[in-house]
């Protein structure tokens, strides 16, 4: 009876969760209630995906009031693959969080922490899968909100500042994605994306509407870090909690990017975002800048945590890169992307937050020699690392395997050859830390360091084991991001 | 034509005030016209029918805004500093901003047209139905409630977080915020 | 603040009014402007004109921190389960209809339970807020 | 003159909310960028409230014979926005008052200075 009801479901399991937290206070009820929620989504999700690959988009209407009348849920392959993303991720770092320092930093509010991870996955997911454009920068908000909050629990009072600036940028980012939906609004007379899409083109393509699409890009090129926007993202990642940049860093910039494509494919059409506008040019050259500004920037950091939030700003690049070819193999190449960073970045992080546990710090300089102390942390490293570069077998290596592919289909052999050159780039920054654990002397006070606890070593290998797993056995991902580029590409 | 008039001299307060908040350093000045300034944006929603989102602007932004600002203020410092920088590039990034949203109203319809296409579609169906659909009179209210109700769960979420991170930020924990120290060892 | 005496005495007078006022219209938002979020916000205002003019620990005498956390959360659990009901009664979420034998006797009653979680999230949200922020000190 | 009084409207909160804008990026003061803050999202939603102004039209309250109303739907959103708005509001201060402690100043250059530029 409930199996029609999923797509509500999979949101409203965790709003429901985030007061009961609240209510039942308690370090371990909060535990077990966000533990029992992010994986009861994650079922949720995962029926949704077989659901949406066999039978196509499903849509939902909520209080029974049909679209555009109501608000609408629409999940096609695009979307059910990002709730699997979110949902997946949510549940490998919810168990994590519990024995990682952040729990004992935030201590008898440990349940509130829940809530507010509870919250920010909702915020997300709810993105994720909404129809309607006001209703997508609601939840939008919520997972914004929610983050803002997480961020300034880290360690380091920097997190504070971190926090106050993403707070800043992201709200003007909301807010020019809010003039964008009211122009698209005043235009249409809809909230609905896809009675927008049909009635655009009816409306006709005027200034309004190209203000509309102006603003849109750049509110969300705000949230989701694209160069040169991206000041906001390094500091927020560094310094926050490293289960909160996991989370955050797997999923949320990856919402943004969402974002960016539902809007630019579905609702503005392919023809006026990219034939009538010449939209794919800019992005392009931005992406090319993303690909290799912050990658040199990651080479000169000396916080680990540092490197892979700049790593995040080149790899955004990369999918932006997917979308400016405007070719099906691109646009595969750029939702698969954003599965496999979501899995990689998501191991990374993880492995940092052991490493912080067992020695309070990630500087490259205290990492030195660590893999003899904590041999399977710093190999968890390595598996990510290898991903992150693109080595053959892992996930990384495919979705920029198919990027160089749609470049060549292109003709355009310039930009395959400067993936290249970017790839080598990240061999730079993740041989940094590996030269410093793999073969330097630790540091005196740090000789007699312990392996992390298993609590924090399995939810690392799970995803590292991921990286691997999706880099010889594709077919789940790719097929998902084949037919979500080909209903972007043909929904006009 | 006495809409416009209204209008006109609520606009030119707004911008008075807007001046004022731009120029003055005194914080407690600059938070009072950042009220006034919501007080205003109500009075411009009365004038525009809005009569429920004037109330909200009035009791939130002139109200509990205000009282917040003024409650940081008490724990934080009263004076701004004198800007250091030539704010050149913001003054840039602003024009440009405003330029390309004047460049899109050139093609909007114009103020109080009843036929633009915000006011037709979708709106239209919420007046006409809304008596038939839910027997409640103040359509905002049912749009908000019913039509719109999911929105509304987003918002008193969206609430309902902040109330939790202000709590987590700023409450009163037993203990102060010291980091914790690394682990050497495993817990019993 | 014992000095103030015409302050203390009208808000004393004040209160109930703001009170009665906020309640008005919590209950009233489907004839007339209003709603629970309006409603939430000033029923908060009354307690915090009250805790500025007597002090915040009179006013948490009366709402301790206990119960404006339950009221935070309730709020909030009011409104999904509203939806969650309506799902058990087999229509879609936050579809009121089934919950009443006329589909808009059920819409009136949804749409009442619904303002009344938004209602006391608002209010006990916001008067958190104004208490967290004036009990707050740097140690 | 006709075409001038059907924007008018529009262009002078344009203005104002490039001035909040300015007010956010341009000023170093924490408190003083959430006042901005402020500002440009009531102009905004100040636009939004104008694109549902009908002329002639009332209240979009049904009461026997009226005829038109204005529209109710940027109301609707307007309230959801604004409560959006205060709660991002609210949050900012309380990092505000974190920050004056960790840091003791809420100046964005003394912040910087102390952090040493990073």
């Amino acid at each position: 009876m409930l199996r029609e009801h999923l797509p509500v479901l999979v949101i409203i399991i965790p709003l429901i969760a985030a007061p009961l937290c609240i209510l039942f206070r308690g370090r371990d009820q909060a535990f077990g209630i966000a533990l029992l929620a992010t994986w009861g989504s994650f079922a949720c999700s995962a029926v949704i995906a077989a659901k949406v690959m066999a039978s196509g988009t499903l849509s939902y209407e909520l209080g029974g009031w049909p679209p555009p009348i109501g608000i609408e849920l629409r999940i096609d392959a695009l979307n059910a693959l990002i709730l699997l993303i979110v949902s997946g991720i949510g549940s490998v770092v919810a168990p994590y969080a519990r024995n990682s320092l952040l729990l004992e930093y935030v201590e008898d509010r440990s349940y509130m922490f829940y809530c507010a991870f509870l919250l920010c996955l909702c915020g997300l997911m709810g993105v994720a899968v909404t129809g309607d454009a006001f209703n997508l920068f609601v939840f939008l908000e919520i997972s914004s909100l929610s983050s803002y909050v997480l961020i300034a629990l880290g360690f380091d009072r920097r997190a504070l500042t971190a926090s106050y600036q993403y707070l800043i940028m992201g709200t003007i980012g909301a807010t020019f994605i809010v003039i964008s939906i009211g122009l698209l609004y005043q235009a249409t007379g809809t909230l609905n994306m896809a009675d927008i899409a049909q009635r655009l083109p009816e409306h006709g393509y005027d200034r309004t509407v190209i203000a509309a699409f102006a603003f849109l890009v750049i509110g969300v090129a705000l949230k989701m870090a694209l160069f040169p926007l991206h000041q906001w993202l390094p500091n927020a990642y560094s310094y926050a909690p490293s289960t909160v940049s996991a989370f955050l860093a797997a999923t949320a910039t990856k919402v943004s990017v969402y974002i960016l494509l539902r809007f630019l494919f579905t609702v503005f059409g392919v023809q006026f975002s990219f034939d009538i506008l010449p939209t794919a040019v800019p992005l392009t050259i931005l992406a090319i800048l993303a690909m290799f500004i912050p990658s040199i920037v990651a080479c000169f950091e000396h916080n680990v945590k540092k490197v892979l939030a700049y790593s995040s700003v080149a790899q955004i690049g990369y999918m932006v890169l997917g979308i400016g070819f405007v070719t099906m193999t691109g646009l595969t190449a750029g939702i698969l992307h954003l599965f496999n960073h979501a899995l990689m970045k998501g191991a990374l992080f993880l492995v940092l937050g052991a490493v912080f546990y067992r020695i309070g710090s990630c500087n490259i300089d205290r990492m030195a020699g660590l893999a003899r102390t904590m041999p399977w942390t710093m190999a968890a490293f390595v598996g990510g690392g290898l991903s992150l570069i693109g080595i053959p077998m892992t996930a990384g290596f495919i979705s920029k395997w198919y990027l160089i592919q749609a470049a060549i289909e292109k003709g355009w052999w310039h930009i395959a050859v400067l993936i290249v050159a970017s790839s080598l780039i990240a061999v730079i920054y993740i041989w940094r830390v590996i030269e410093s654990a793999y073969f330097r002397e630790p540091p005196e006070d740090l000789q007699n360091v312990k392996e992390a606890p298993l609590s924090l070593l399995i939810p690392a290998w799970i995803l590292v084991f991921g990286n691997v797993y999706f880099g010889i056995e594709t077919s789940l991902p790719v097929s998902m991001a084949e037919l979500a580029a080909r209903s972007l590409l043909g929904a006009n | 034509m006495m809409l416009e008039v209204i209008d006109i001299i609520i606009l030119t307060l707004m911008t008075v005030t807007v001046i004022g908040i731009v120029v003055m350093r005194n914080l407690l000045a600059v938070v009072m016209l950042g009220g006034i300034y919501s007080l205003l944006a109500a009075s411009i929603f009365v004038a525009l029918d809005a009569v429920d989102v004037a109330f909200t602007e009035a009791a939130v932004g002139a109200g509990i805004s205000t009282v917040l600002f003024i409650g940081t203020l008490a724990l934080t410092t009263r004076v701004e500093k004198r800007p250091k920088h030539k704010p050149l590039l913001p003054l840039c990034v602003c024009i440009i901003t405003g330029a390309v949203l004047i460049y899109g109203s050139l093609d909007m319809a114009r103020f109080g047209d009843p036929n633009s296409p915000a006011n037709r579609h979708v709106a239209a169906h919420y007046l006409e139905n809304t008596k038939k659909d839910t027997g409640v009179p103040n359509v905002v209210t049912a749009v908000l409630a019913s039509y719109r109700g999911y929105d509304t769960l987003g918002e008193v979420t969206v609430i309902f977080t902040a109330g939790i991170g202000v709590i987590l930020l700023l409450g009163n924990w037993r203990r102060g915020l010291k980091p914790p120290a690394p682990h050497h060892e495993d817990k019993a | 603040m014992r000095e103030y005496l015409i302050l203390r005495v009208i808000t004393k007078l004040l209160f109930p009014f703001i009170l009665l006022f906020a309640l008005y219209v919590q209950f009233h938002g489907d004839f007339g402007p209003g709603g629970g979020f309006q409603a939430g916000v000033i029923f908060a205002a009354s307690f915090i004109l009250y805790s500025m003019v007597f002090g915040v620990r009179s006013a948490q005498h009366v709402l301790p921190v206990g119960i404006l956390r339950a009221g935070i959360a309730g709020g909030l659990l009011l409104y999904a389960l509203v939806g969650v009901v309506d799902l058990l009664l087999g229509a879609n979420y936050l579809d009121y209809s089934p919950m009443s034998a006329e589909a808009k006797v059920g819409q009136h009653l949804g749409i009442f339970l619904v303002e009344l979680g938004v209602g006391i999230t608002v209010a006990s949200v916001m008067m958190t807020m104004f208490f967290t922020f004036a009990t707050w000190r740097e140690d | 003159m006709v075409d001038f009084f059907g924007l008018y409207n529009y262009w002078i909160v344009i203005v104002l909310a490039m001035a909040g804008m300015y007010i956010v990026i341009a000023r170093g003061n924490l408190i003083k960028k959430l006042v901005g803050l402020n500002v440009f999202q009531a102009s905004v939603f100040v636009l939004y409230i104008s694109f549902g102004k009908v002329s002639g039209g009332t209240a979009p309250i049904l009461l026997k014979g009226v005829v038109t109303y204005s529209n109710p739907l940027p109301h609707v959103l307007i309230l959801t926005a604004i409560v959006v708005g205060v709660a991002t509001t609210a949050l900012g201060l309380a990092l505000v008052v974190r920050i004056r402690r960790e840091y003791g100043t809420i100046e964005e250059d003394d912040i910087h200075s102390q952090d040493g530029h990073t």
